[in-house]
């Protein structure tokens, strides 16, 4: 076993509880942290086969994409806390109600 | 050895993963996601990507951290599940709902285990790519970087890091836009604290040096234009709650040309050299060195800018009273 | 790849809008609105200058920053982009101009909802990238930009229902994103590439590329709305200002359709099979029926739109079954291929003129009456005629009746269908447009119904109606050039080709 | 370009006429001109044009009997137009009423004039969904039922029309219809595709058992509106039987069995209905469902082989254009009693009395020579129980005259004024009359071929004013006619409605609507679903709407809708979609 296969299997786990999360958990934090984490597992997917391929250095295109996904997906978990907090504020509600 | 250190890593991370979203606490599930995000920059590191550690400690973990800490103030401190619950040991009829759930929670968890073995054994016999180390090596004497990571965000891909840049200004306006209709409205200082000023005060030069380095050694080590914004746009955040609220100091102008300077000068230099009969973003190799690091400057300067007012809309939103509430 | 001429209009139809919202971003709300309006009519300009690029030296490529793929992005701009690029011209600089009326009305009330003009020149950007996009990561980034700007409009309005809505949206388009990222994470990771035109040569079958072809195509379902996952798609685009929720039903989900189209009709042959088709298609046909049932039930105009999006994106997944050939039938000899193609894209055109309008006049009327219940719309006839004219068109245009371009898109999938000898589909047509004539009547019979009792109509700009109306005119005018559009689509190397599914694994091959 | 001119003008005319300002004249002249395309198409030959920009490459040319159909088309719209003008002079809804008569005007051109699929069924269904604009066109309860019900069979005839046209084009592999018939006889479906086309367009023909909407929509359509609903749109679907039919190519014998069966059922059968109507306009429209039967009589024969298309299918449109004629005289004369004073009834009684007299075959009339047409194509067809068939149409020249005779004396009824008027719209009436089915035995109309094989030799004039024809001819209508005398004169077998029609107009709609509200009911019971109940009996769509417009329906689909907005549940169709097209994958 390679150390970056330990890594890429770490990776499909995490996008697996990351995907959990999004679909049973209830308060708009913890979606948010979901997805997240699903993110995570996507990057460190992309790195650890990154690693594998390396020559002197270690392939260059994942590490780049990684970061710009890290923004990217930070930009968009920036913009659903800033959403979830203005339900909050306007109706007090923390979680998806069901009867819309 | 090293790959035990591996396994406790990545047994760690899962862990940590997990028990954020199960934490019964909404802090704990925050304070647990960000030690998650340090798990994970520790294992960029294992990996060899010290540009994505950077990264993810400092925008993934930190930023968006501070991000979460500022909204746990806005939310119930009240434990939510636990609530729940509580009330659900009360309540036939939610007790009720929450037997109606358990089928479904369970066909859930039945879909995410056979999803997980699909997984793992896609990743598992994932075949040989080969990457494209080898190109980049090849062709990384001409992009005018010495460090790869830098050369494929910023001259091989640049296109994707333009666009990265943008989101990051659209993350901007997305926030503006949650805040309703009352747009581009002056943050309020947070309470005035003067030791925790003179503190801020003292790290601000500092920060701002590091960030400078991060940036200047992008060209040939691990650092650059992502780093460098969010440890600029990280003294923001302190300023603002040190009281100082730069946001609200800088006049309307000059914040916008703060905002959108990196991606409409990459753009325009895009468009310069298009005129003169290249590609978007090709760049003469004599010069790229110079022009990609005067590009990676701008574009700090603008995630520091968006960051911070990222931070500081997200901040006030308390403290707003929703008066607009009453105009539905 | 290099033997495609080269040519900057590609650069510039991101750039551009790009340029604009930033430099909108510098005035106030007038002055911001005009800019807004001025980059709306220069990208428009700009499409159609490359669309007439296109039709004369056939596909064109940009190379960015000079270096090829596999390293490098390429923008590649052949017709099928070109028809998407121009649709998005067409029912953009409509929408942007009713865009600058409406708000422009609103402005005593709201301060005019400045933010709208850079949001949507930063999608307009997004979708023109997306569409001219030849790498699989930076399709991942274009979708980004595109998700956070949707949902930015679409919570414009700021009420706590669109809020709540436009969060509902935006977390599904994170983990629909997510999802495609994974998959091509995967790829990445067995092929050393991104770019769609080497990926369709090297990709090899197996468990892993399944597995990523299956979590791609998950994730651009839950983003297109496909059935089961439409659950995001009435609420936000019920709720949002009417010229976003034209934007958004007319244009943005068509954004994951073509994607999808793309990867699965030029990346993933090698791993398709006819059942996995076949599923497609099914779910496509219970959004049909679904989406259509549920806007029947539906008491509010927008809401009733908004369910009929479901529909209507559902005809587009039953594209799929047949381009997915059966075992032993070769692309050759299947001669429905072309039109299940112009089935697909005319159903793309016609379902965004039609739906802008009709969102649009769903605005006009939110604006006359202050509310959408249908029951008001009784006597629309007698006040607002214009409007009750662009819902009636825009109406049978949806219904598939001749001669509007809904008609074609199902006549054409009609023909494919009984060609392609897969009758299964032919009753969902019918049904669909059935239970469609159903909601679309039940609006007209109010509309000429006499009042009961006089609501007061406020008056509403002319120049709404008449933009509303000329988008519905525009389902029905873009059949008159058919036949030529359709020569020009035949010159892309996408277009007409089908999936041969033989000796490709799984049920229908090598057991 | 007169192609092009036959479909633009009228909807041109169609906008501009809109837009003509209450009290204004001219909308009249503006859709006679309209029409002249039309008119010049039907009396010269022109050849046809392919038009490759429009829809999916259009053809346009005529041929011999859609000429024929086309005059008369273009006559009735003239002259309808004109008429339309002075007709609703203070109608508050003339604008409104103009745009659907222009567009429905320029889709009844334009399927006669379109030589393939795509066009014809573009202008068939413009011109059925426009004419719904002239149904409603009063907005009086009685128009809103019958408008619906029009809308409701119009769709359901369409979704049958265009599967046919379809599969016949499938057939056929090309787009052309004058490819199809010969393709149809060929194909071993051929049977089951002219059936599906014969359901289609026997809507609009209004066969039975599908021509329930007709008594009730053309009578609540304003008088020239009835007219070219009656006299033109209804030939439409006539043209699309004929498009279809392979006449003389095969022997469909059950096929031709039902239609000659169902045409001999509608000739009688809507005559003697139509008797017990006491709405003058009603009266015509059963009149009109018995005529299209004797043309779908003459159809039905082409089907058993035998008769050559060049000969049968102009013999049809001929009896068409009497036909048509003769009843938009009718029609639009129903407006005239009410307004027509002093001598001028003398005129208008002659025409009314030439109007019924053409359509019932009288002597010396253009309908004794239609009629002969179809008698001796009954009397050469092979078809089994020929003489029994004569007899039976020379009956229905009974039937026919007592209905029409019922018909001018609920007109005599109809209070006339006082003063001696006479109403604008008289003379674009008396323009018709001129236009009379004589045309039938023109020249101009009548192909050489047609009336060498019928007159051998001796001419047509030998035939017009050979008196043992018109002999034969007079008879039915003088026993019809006497009949009509008796019953009315003599007290005791005066048993005619006055007030209220015997039996309520639409007959067969209402057995379906109690079919309906029972299956209904049954439905409803059956899930439960028995709450509001039927209501009324408003329209067959009010099946549909009751289901759907009840309170559990929708509680349900609202339920089962939120369950699918559940994440939990989104999450779970992930997991399925995921599962399943991974087994398919694999």
């Amino acid at each position: 076993m390679e150390i970056y296969q330990i890594y890429s299997l770490t990776s499909a786990i995490l996008f697996v509880i990351g995907l959990g999360g999004v679909f049973a958990a209830r308060h708009f934090i913890k979606k948010i942290i979901a997805t997240i984490i699903m993110g995570g597992g996507v990057f460190l997917c992309f790195v650890s086969f990154a690693q594998r391929d390396a020559l002197t250095f270690a392939d260059p295109v994942p590490h780049a994409l990684v970061i710009t996904g890290i923004v990217v997906a930070v930009a968009s978990a920036a913009f659903a806390l800033a959403l979830a907090r203005r339900i909050y504020q306007l109706t007090g509600e923390e979680s998806f109600t069901n009867d819309k | 050895m090293s790959i035990l250190i591996d396994i406790l890593l990545a047994i760690l991370g899962v862990y940590l993963a997990m028990q954020s979203l199960l934490a019964s606490r909404l802090s704990q599930s925050v304070f647990l996601f960000f030690a998650f995000g340090l798990a994970l920059a520790l294992a960029w590191v294992r990996l060899g990507a010290v540009d994505v550690a950077i990264t993810e400690a400092a925008i993934a973990a930190g930023f968006l951290g501070v991000l979460f800490l500022d909204a746990l103030r806005d939310f119930s401190p009240r434990d939510t599940e636990e609530q729940q619950n509580l009330t659900t040991v009360q309540n036939s009829l939610s007790r009720k709902e929450s037997k109606s759930l358990l089928l479904p929670r369970l066909a859930l968890v039945l879909g995410l285990g056979l999803f997980l073995l699909i997984a793992l054994e896609a990743v598992w016999k994932i075949p040989e790519g080969g990457g494209l180390t080898a190109a980049a090596e090849t062709l990384l004497p001409e992009s005018g970087v010495e460090h790869p990571v830098t050369a494929v965000l910023l001259n091989f891909r640049a296109y994707d890091t333009w666009l990265e840049i943008g989101v990051i200004l659209l993350g901007l306006l997305a926030v503006f836009a949650v805040g309703g209709i009352q747009i581009y409205r002056k943050p309020i200082a947070a309470a005035d604290d003067p030791l925790m000023r003179q503190v801020i005060l003292f790290f601000t030069p500092v920060l701002f040096l590091f960030g400078a380095f991060l940036l200047y050694i992008g060209k040939s080590g691990p650092g650059g234009a992502f780093q460098a914004g969010v440890l600029w746009g990280a003294i923001g955040i302190l300023l603002h709650f040190g009281g100082i609220p730069v946001y609200s100091w800088v006049p309307r102008w000059l914040g916008h040309l703060l905002l959108t300077l990196g991606l409409v000068f990459f753009l325009l230099l895009g468009f310069l050299f298009m005129a003169a009969g290249d590609n978007l973003f090709e760049y003469p190799p004599a010069y790229a060195g110079l022009l990609i690091l005067i590009v990676e400057t701008l574009a700090a300067i603008s995630i520091a800018a968006a960051l911070t007012a990222i931070f500081a809309n997200l901040n006030q939103m308390k403290k707003e009273q929703p008066n607009d509430t009453a105009q539905k | 790849m290099t033997e495609l001429p080269i040519s900057p209009y590609p650069a510039l139809l991101v750039g551009l809008p790009i340029l604009m919202a930033t430099l909108s971003l510098f005035f106030r709300t007038r002055g911001e609105a005009l800019v807004g309006l001025i980059g709306a009519l220069l990208t428009t300009g700009l499409a159609i200058m490359a669309f007439v690029e296109v039709v004369q030296r056939g596909a064109v490529i940009h190379i960015l920053g000079g270096w090829e793929p596999p390293l490098g992005i390429l923008l590649r701009m052949d017709p099928l982009a070109a028809v998407f690029i121009g649709m998005t011209a067409l029912v953009g600089v409509f929408i942007s101009l009713y865009a600058w009326r409406y708000f422009r009305a609103l402005e005593t009330t709201t301060g005019g909802l400045p933010l709208f003009w850079p949001l949507w020149l930063f999608l307009w950007a997004g979708l023109n990238g997306l569409f001219l996009s030849n790498d699989l990561f930076n399709l991942f980034v274009t979708i980004e930009v595109i998700g956070i700007c949707a949902v930015a409009l679409a919570v414009l309005s700021g009420k706590s229902t669109a809020l709540s809505a436009g969060l509902r949206y935006l977390l599904a388009a994170i983990t629909g994103s997510m999802a495609y990222l994974f998959g091509v994470a995967l790829i990445y990771g067995s092929t050393g590439t991104l770019d769609l035109g080497l990926l369709g040569q090297v990709l090899e079958p197996g468990t892993t590329t399944t597995f990523a072809l299956l979590v791609i195509t998950l994730g651009l379902m839950i983003k297109m709305a496909g059935f089961p996952f439409h659950f995001w798609l009435p609420p936000a685009h019920s709720s949002a200002l009417a010229p976003v929720s034209a934007l958004l039903s007319a244009l943005v989900v068509k954004g994951a359709f073509y994607i999808l189209l793309r990867l699965w009709m030029e990346v993933f042959g090698v791993s398709l099979t006819y059942a996995a088709g076949q599923f497609i298609g099914i779910a496509g046909a219970i959004a049909v029926i679904w989406g259509s049932w549920q806007a029947f039930m539906q008491t509010s105009l927008k809401l009733i739109v908004a369910h009929s999006s479901v529909a209507q994106l559902g005809y587009l997944l039953m594209v799929f079954p047949l381009l997915i050939l059966a075992p032993g039938v070769t692309a050759d000899s299947a001669d429905w291929l072309s039109s299940a193609w112009t089935a697909g894209i005319y159903q793309v055109i016609s379902h965004a003129f039609a739906k802008a309008s009709f969102f649009l006049s769903a605005g006009i009327i939110i604006m006359a009456l202050g509310h959408d219940r249908i029951e008001s719309l009784r006597d629309l006839v007698g006040h607002m005629r214009i409007t009750a004219m662009a819902i009636g068109i825009a109406g049978v245009s949806l219904i598939g009746l001749p001669p509007s371009g809904g008609f074609m898109a199902k006549w054409m999938l009609l023909k494919g269908i009984f060609l392609s000898g897969q009758w299964w589909w032919a009753p969902v047509v019918l049904a669909g447009s059935l239970l469609t004539a159903g909601y679309v009547f039940m609006l007209l019979r109010l509309a000429f119904a006499p009042a009961r009792e006089k609501e007061p109509f406020r008056p509403v700009p002319k120049s709404l109606e008449v933009f509303a109306l000329l988008l519905a005119l525009g389902s029905f005018l873009i059949v008159f050039p058919a036949d030529s559009l359709i020569q020009f689509l035949e010159s892309s190397e996408v277009f007409g080709t089908g999936v041969e599914s033989i000796l490709k694994g799984g049920v229908h091959g090598n057991n | 370009m007169i192609w092009f001119l036959t479909i633009v003008l009228p909807l041109l005319a169609a906008i501009i006429t809109a837009y003509i300002p209450a009290g204004r004249r001219g909308s009249g002249f503006i859709f006679a001109g309209a029409a002249l395309p039309a008119l010049w198409l039907g009396l010269m030959e022109v050849s046809g044009v392919t038009a490759q920009w429009f829809l999916l490459e259009s053809h346009f040319s005529l041929d011999t009997p859609r000429r024929i159909i086309l005059l008369l088309t273009g006559i009735l719209w003239v002259v309808a137009g004109l008429f339309a003008e002075s007709y609703l002079k203070d109608d508050a809804r003339r604008g409104e009423f103009s745009f659907y008569f222009g567009a429905t005007m320029a889709g009844n051109f334009g399927l006669l004039i379109s030589a393939e699929v795509a066009s014809f069924y573009t202008f068939f269904a413009l011109m059925t969904f426009a004419s719904y604009g002239l149904v409603i066109h009063s907005r009086t309860p009685s128009a809103r039922q019958a408008a619906r019900i029009y809308l409701v069979m119009a769709i359901i005839g369409e979704l049958f029309l265009i599967t046919a046209l379809y599969l016949a084009v499938q057939s056929s592999g090309s787009m052309l219809l004058a490819d199809i018939p010969a393709a149809l006889a060929e194909d071993p479906n051929g049977p089951f595709v002219f059936l599906l086309g014969l359901i289609g367009f026997g809507v609009k023909v209004g066969a039975i058992p599908l021509y329930f909407w007709l008594p009730l929509a053309h009578p609540a359509a304003p008088a020239p509106a009835s007219a070219v609903l009656s006299g033109a749109m209804i030939k439409a679907g006539l043209v699309g039987w004929m498009h279809l039919a392979p006449v003389g190519l095969v022997e469909w014998s059950s096929l031709s069995l039902l239609m000659v069966s169902l045409g001999f059922a509608a000739a009688l059968g809507a005559a003697i209905y139509g008797l017990t109507q006491v709405d003058p306009k009603t009266n015509l429209a059963y009149s009109s469902i018995s005529q299209m039967g004797v043309m779908t009589i003459l159809l039905g024969i082409g089907l058993y082989g035998g008769i050559p298309a060049r000969l049968l299918l102009p013999a049809i449109a001929l009896y068409a254009f009497n036909h048509g004629t003769a009843k938009a005289l009718l029609f639009m004369g129903t407006a005239l009693p009410a307004r027509v004073g002093g001598s001028w009834r003398i005129l208008m009684w002659a025409g009314l009395g030439l109007g019924v007299l053409a359509i019932a075959g009288g002597p010396l009339t253009g309908g004794l020579w239609t009629k002969y047409l179809v008698k001796t194509f009954l009397g050469e067809s092979s078809l089994p129980g020929g003489q029994t068939f004569l007899l039976l149409l020379t009956l229905s020249a009974v039937t026919t005259t007592l209905l029409l005779s019922r018909f001018l004396h609920l007109m005599y009824k109809i209070k006339a004024p006082c003063e001696k008027v006479a109403p604008a719209f008289l003379f674009p009436w008396l323009l018709l009359l001129l236009a009379g089915g004589w045309w039938t035995m023109s020249p101009a109309l009548l192909p050489t071929e047609l009336m060498n094989y019928i007159t051998k030799e001796k001419g047509i004039m030998a035939f017009f004013w050979n008196m043992l024809t018109n002999w034969s001819a007079l008879w039915p209508i003088t026993v019809g006619v006497i009949l009509m005398a008796l019953t009315l004169k003599i007290a005791t077998l005066n048993r005619w409605p006055t007030k209220n029609p015997l039996l309520p107009a639409g007959d067969f709609l209402h057995i379906i609507l109690l079919a309906g509200s029972l299956l209904a009911k049954l439905l409803q019971n059956g899930i439960s679903l028995l709450d509001s109940g039927m209501k009324s009996l408003k329209g067959p769509e009010k099946i549909f709407y009751s289901i759907s417009d009840d309170k559990r329906t929708s509680q349900i689909s609202a339920s089962a809708e939120s369950i699918l907005r559940r994440w939990e549940f989104v999450g779970i169709g992930f997991f399925i979609v995921f599962l399943t097209m991974f087994l398919f994958l694999r």
